[in-house]
């Protein structure tokens, strides 16, 4: 019943990146699409975990830190470009 | 101690100049002479077996699979060349500890003259001809870095540039003659070389060789007619000049010549072609020699002659004459380092050496002018001297030999006027310059110089006179032993005595005596008559030479390359496409009995998503931040992709790349304009769009076919052998540090240098920052937002953290070097982005060159590491240890390695992403918002 | 205990899905940052918690899960401060709602009352 | 800070007595070593503060970890049903924790709750911006939003 129910939620997940998704090409502006871009990241880790759980094995969970950790560099690099245009000052 | 540390000592000491206190000069040149000491000893050592007529070997394994080793071979041929080499060497680093002034960077010329050294010796013993090509260019290198030490001079930078030129383009050929020579024999060990017999000279391809090799020979040796770039190497400082362009690097052609003996004479060919060569390029220097008024043009020209003479009797064909030439190499390094020395002394204490001026210097330094004129009278062939010896050897053999059929009585005539000539233009130094009148117009009144600058001199002055009173007892055991090197065989006896009894050569010495005192005599006449010849100038010669093949090669490179990205594509993938025709029209698609499996949903929606976004990115290519982020989308999904189809190695490696990738589109994007316009014209786009619809397709259709085939690939062999082989079960890991390590640390090597590559370009590059965005509106004010910054710093160790974990499980689990690396870089990236580089610069070691330079090392020693145990390079090694409390663990060097490479990349990309970021000044904008 | 990993998940699917009709339906850039926030927050806390219950029922307790969910918690309201910075500064609308005109200046401008006041003082000066 | 590192100590201690590293006999370590913390507190000035603030950072990240609940709950349900209770706004709020750090740490747990987002703080940093989206019950969120702040900085202090 468990590995049905990941795969529900890997349905799921999945259909808030496509909306996620939708945003990023729409926009209309570039923080939007920079907030779509952050949260596809996020999207991303949910992903990667129940792809761990439905194979039942950890050797995803160092994918899923790095997203967190990295993603998140991503999108202030890309705020710090919008405000400064020079990111490393 | 085996003979392979003769070579790789020195090669150590290149650094050791530089680590001691630049201001004590003496404690540099001791520091120096160390290591080339201990190098002689070794050669000591096992002098008495060579000269048995032992063949010293030793072999370090480098890629054994390809045959590729480094190996080292001493027999009576290469000791008594590394003698010369060491022995000068040593002489001449006392005697430049007095020639350099204070202002000279000591350190770095002692560096670049130990390379030399190592170089020289890596030539003479090396076991392998293409390691003997390798330590060959690098004394090309080393003495253009030499030639050119005086810098600031243009002279020394044309000099040093011509030098580079010549011998580097023979340099080339003679590597295309020695991978020849590898195809014929089979193998490149000098060893197999050597005993192959007469299967070179028989081989069809036998003029080819020859003449690549000789090629190689002449430029290196300067003869005829690729000696002009031999006095205009002597802008280098006189040190140099003594060692390299007389003692021993010219001599590494020679070396060649004689090396390749055993297999390459015995055919016509070789013996007109040198014989011719030599004997042109002999009489040439001789008479050249004679009008130059530059004391170190003189010796130069002079160099070239005895040079020749040499070649000519190594081309003579009789197995005396190649004793002789061995004979006179020694002879003429010892006589021709002094003179050079001598001339440094008085290019020091008078400041000019134009024989114009410098007159009368005996009575100013009378103890240097004896070392000079015995060591000219040796040069010029007088009895009791060690030139005698070998100059009568000489014109014994011109009369024996038969080098150039009929015409072969013309050779003894034109050694006794070469002969003459040389005594007349050794006559002319002893006299212009030590006695015939008073100096003039000095800027200082010369005298004797530093005791201890004299001594090199007096030691090898001291050898001319022992050496040519005493030849058996001093030299006849080495020339010997060398002999039977060259010959290959045994050796015919050597009359190695001063008096032969009245005889032919006896009066030829006689007449060249004679002869060249009537010259000297009657120079006034000779240099009337060249005075009607314009002279030549070889640098305007070269450089217009070189400006036409400069001027021709850009005319074929207009051809091809109109700068354009698009156009290099285009050309990339044209060739691609006639590359592929043939094997792409018989490639069936589906291999058999292979399952496919099948699509689900969520791989279909993933496929859709990246495809999506890989044409949006296409689509908006001119807004470009919005294309950046796109992309990073697409490797996003591709890294999401790795990680479904079980490719967490993959999956980690993708998402760093990403990141690092955005940031850097970032910094570049910075410096671009923000929107591009629209530059291609529909057809072109239409074109473009055809052209890249072509080839995604193939590469679809390549990658599909790829996929179907039976799974029959290498993959089985890494999967049985990663953790019995390589210690881990991380194949992907173990297959990079390991399996393929020799691959990756070239990547790294690659890496770094692209790294410094940027780092040197950007150098003194300054943009400006624009004030407003591409709307006008003023940048925020904000440079490190409160909130960033505290949150920055308290991930950085959370981020080191996870990357010294990635690194460590590597070995078995998903991580690795490269990854923890771009980890690293990224955690401090972060920290610049958040702090700035001030705050950076004063809290951290920032050294990333130094980080570059760690972790190359590492990875090389740890490959080094492995011929302590008579492995090949970068064998990896592991074992399992057990410590109490601890429990079980493993060490295996593939770690350290894998250190190196964390290191490099760490160094690389922060060197990198640091540079890109400094590159802007201070903004034009004032602190007024709105 | 399957039962409550199975809600879990359910929970967690719930708040994702909730995040992504968020970003549709919101209607500036303002509140579309929001809308990560009840998936980055209780959707990958639940997921976690299933996560370590799972490995848990086979192995042993993996904390790995919580390093994660440490990151996010970190991270997130960064991005979201970043992003919210940003949108200040390219002076983004704000859409509906009670308009502030006063105070969205003074945040722009990184300005409090008094301070402005200060200002005026200075320039009366 | 230097209860807490002392408190694991005596956690470690325990367990190396025991010579048991479960999570549960650490945990009871811990337990006792507080036990042990509490009866000698007054005595060393070091620890004075500590029996005192480890309950507190328990209550703490209880009532977040509720207020966190709760904030989801009522986002979602907006999200949900409707008619949409949205009111989008900004406010500026007076802020009384004065270091970098404490400010920092009040600004992202602010935006951790689903309906309040930290944007801006004041260039004199006494002032936090902040982005919620329900502001129809203006004082109720504020009240809410300094009691977070109160509740950090009983902790931190």
């Amino acid at each position: 019943m468990l590995d049905s129910i990941v795969y529900v939620t890997m349905g799921f997940i999945g259909v808030a990146m496509v909306g996620t998704f939708w945003r990023l090409i729409k926009g209309p502006t570039i923080v939007d699409r920079v907030i779509a871009m952050d949260k596809l990241f996020v999207y991303s880790i949910g992903l990667i975990l129940c792809l761990g759980m439905a194979e039942h094995t950890s050797l995803y969970y160092e994918a899923a830190l790095l997203i967190a950790t990295l993603g998140f560099i991503s999108t202030t690099a890309m705020c710090k470009y919008l405000l400064r245009g020079d990111i490393i000052e | 101690m085996n003979i392979a540390w003769i070579i790789v000592l020195p090669l150590l000491g290149v650094i050791a100049p530089l680590l001691a206190n630049p201001t004590r000069r003496n404690q540099v040149a001791w520091i120096t002479a160390v290591l080339p000491f201990a190098a002689l000893l070794i050669t000591l050592y096992h002098a008495p077996a060579i000269l048995a007529g032992e063949v010293v070997q030793q072999t370090w394994y480098w890629i054994p699979q390809i045959g590729l080793t480094l190996s080292f071979r001493m027999d009576g041929l290469a000791l008594l060349f590394t003698l010369l080499i060491l022995g000068i060497g040593l002489l001449i680093i006392l005697y430049a500890r007095y020639y350099l002034s204070s202002k000279d960077p000591m350190g770095r010329f002692y560096s670049y003259l130990i390379l030399f050294m190592a170089a020289m010796l890596g030539i003479v013993n090396s076991g392998n001809l293409l390691q003997m090509w390798a330590f060959w260019e690098l004394t090309s290198i080393s003495s253009f870095l030499l030639i050119g030490f005086w810098s600031s001079t243009g002279k020394a930078r044309k000099g040093a540039r011509m030098a580079l030129t010549i011998t580097g383009a023979g340099g080339l050929a003679l590597l295309a003659g020695i991978l020849l020579i590898g195809k014929v024999v089979g193998s490149l060990e000098l060893e197999a070389v050597l005993n192959s017999g007469r299967l070179l000279v028989e081989h069809q391809w036998y003029p080819v060789i020859l003449a690549l090799v000789l090629i190689g020979a002449f430029t290196k040796s300067a003869q005829f007619p690729f000696h002009f770039w031999l006095p205009h190497a002597m802008s280098a400082p006189t040190p140099v000049s003594a060692y390299l362009h007389s003692a021993t690097m010219v001599k590494a052609g020679i070396f060649l010549l004689a090396r390749m003996f055993p297999v390459l004479s015995g055919h016509d060919a070789w013996f007109v072609t040198v014989s011719l060569v030599g004997l042109a390029t002999l009489l040439l220097g001789a008479y050249t020699a004679l009008f130059k008024h530059d004391l170190k043009g003189l010796l130069a020209y002079s160099t070239i002659s005895h040079l020749g003479l040499i070649t000519l009797l190594l081309g003579m064909g009789t197995e005396l004459a190649a004793v002789a030439a061995l004979f006179h190499i020694v002879n003429h390094a010892v006589f021709k380092a002094s003179l050079f020395m001598g001339v440094g002394i008085i290019d020091h204490e008078t400041g000019t050496r134009d024989m114009r001026q410098i007159n009368g210097l005996f009575k100013y330094m009378p103890h240097t002018a004896v070392l000079c004129i015995v060591a000219a009278l040796s040069m010029a062939g007088v009895p009791l001297l060690n030139g005698f010896l070998s100059k009568e050897m000489f014109f014994a053999e011109t009369l024996e030999q038969s080098a150039i059929g009929a015409l072969s009585w013309l050779i003894p005539l034109l050694a006794t006027i070469a002969g003459a000539l040389s005594v007349a233009y050794s006559l002319r130094f002893i006299h212009d310059v030590f006695f015939n009148g008073e100096p003039k117009g000095l800027k200082k009144t010369p005298h004797e110089p530093p005791r201890y600058m004299r001594i090199p001199v007096e030691v090898l002055v001291a050898l001319c006179i022992l050496v040519g009173i005493f030849p058996a007892l001093l030299v006849g055991d080495l020339l010997k032993s060398a002999g039977v090197a060259v010959l290959g065989g045994t050796l015919p006896y050597i009359p190695l005595y001063i008096w032969h009894g009245f005889n032919l050569p006896l009066l030829m010495s006689a007449l060249a005596l004679a002869g060249g005192i009537g010259i000297y005599a009657r120079r006034k006449v000779l240099f009337q008559f060249q005075s009607h010849f314009k002279e030549v100038d070889a640098n305007e010669r070269f450089d217009a030479w070189l400006y036409q093949v400069i001027t021709f090669i850009r005319r074929i490179e207009a051809l091809i390359d109109k700068r354009s990205l698009q156009y290099y594509l285009a050309w990339l993938s044209v060739a691609l496409l006639i590359l592929l025709a043939a094997p792409l029209l018989n490639l069936s698609l589906v291999g058999d009995n292979v399952v496919i499996t099948p699509l689900t949903a969520e791989v279909w929606a993933g496929t859709a998503l990246i495809a999506i976004a890989a044409l949006a990115t296409v689509v908006n290519n001119r807004r470009r931040l919005f294309a950046a982020l796109l992309i990073s989308i697409v490797g996003l999904g591709v890294s999401l992709a790795f990680a479904r189809f079980s490719a967490p190695d993959l999956a980690l490696t993708q998402i760093s790349v990403e990141v690092i990738t955005t940031i850097l589109l970032l910094l570049a994007l910075f410096f671009l304009p923000q929107t591009t316009p629209k530059e291609s014209k529909p057809g072109r786009l239409l074109r473009d769009i055809g052209l890249a619809g072509i080839f995604g397709g193939i590469m679809a259709t390549l990658t599909y076919a790829m996929l179907t085939r039976p799974i029959e690939t290498i993959s089985d062999y890494f999967l049985a052998n990663s953790k019995t082989g390589g210690g881990g079960t991380n194949v992907v890991n173990v297959i990079l540090v390991d399996f393929r390590g020799f691959d990756t640390f070239g990547e790294i090597t690659v890496l770094g240098i692209a790294a410094l590559g940027i780092y040197k370009l950007t150098a003194g590059m300054r943009l400006f920052l624009p004030a407003t965005n591409e709307d006008g509106l003023p940048w925020s004010r904000d440079k490190y937002p409160l909130i960033l910054k505290q949150v920055s710093q308290s991930i950085l160790p959370l981020a080191l953290l996870i990357s010294a974990y990635i690194f460590l499980r590597g070995h078995n689990l998903p991580g690795g070097g490269f990854i923890a690396g771009l980890i690293t870089a990224i955690a401090i990236v972060q920290q610049y982005i958040g702090h700035g580089n001030d705050w950076i610069q004063k809290r951290f070691y920032a050294n990333y060159v130094g980080f570059i330079a760690a972790g190359l090392s590492i990875a090389l020693l740890t490959g080094l590491g492995s011929w302590l145990w008579q492995k090949p390079f970068l064998t990896s090694w592991f074992d399992y240890f057990t410590w109490p409390v601890f429990g079980k663990f493993e060490l295996a060097s593939a770690m350290l390695f894998d250190l190196g490479v964390y290191l490099t990349v760490v160094g690389a990309a922060m060197l990198i992403l640091a540079k890109l970021g400094q590159l802007t000044v201070v903004e034009p904008y004032s602190e007024k918002e709105d | 205990m399957e039962y409550f990993i199975a809600a879990l998940l359910i929970l967690a699917a719930l708040f994702f899905l909730l995040s992504g009709v968020a970003i549709v339906r919101f209607k500036d850039s303002y509140s579309r940052l929001h809308a990560p926030t009840p998936a980055s927050t209780l959707g990958m806390g639940a997921l976690l918690l299933a996560a370590m219950l799972w490995q848990g029922s086979e192995d042993t307790l993996s904390i790995k899960a919580f390093l994660v969910m440490a990151v996010l918690f970190v991270t997130s309201p960064i991005s979201a401060y970043m992003l919210a910075k940003t949108a200040l500064h390219l002076r983004l609308p704000l859409a509906g709602g009670r308009q502030l005109p006063e105070i969205y200046e003074q945040a722009r401008n990184r300005r409090n009352d008094s301070s402005k006041a200060q200002e005026k003082s200075d320039q009366s000066v | 800070m230097i209860g807490f590192l002392f408190n694991l100590l005596l956690a470690l201690a325990w367990a190396l007595l025991t010579n048991q590293f479960t999570a549960l006999n650490v945990i009871f370590g811990f337990s006792l070593g507080y036990a042990v913390i509490w009866l000698i507190h007054r005595t060393v000035p070091a620890l004075y503060t500590y029996p005192r603030r480890l309950p507190e950072t328990i209550s703490f990240a209880l009532f977040f970890i509720w207020e966190l609940l709760v904030a989801n709950w009522k986002v979602a349900m907006d999200i949900v049903t409707r008619p949409w209770y949205m009111q989008p706004g900004v406010i500026a709020m007076p802020l009384a924790a004065k270091t970098d750090f404490e400010i920092a740490l009040v600004a992202n747990l602010i935006s951790l709750t689903p309906g309040t987002l930290s944007m801006e703080v004041s260039e004199d940093k006494k002032t936090l911006f902040v982005h919620a989206m329900f502001l129809d019950d203006e004082q109720k969120l504020r009240a809410e939003l300094s009691e977070i702040e109160q509740r950090i900085l009983q902790v931190l202090r």
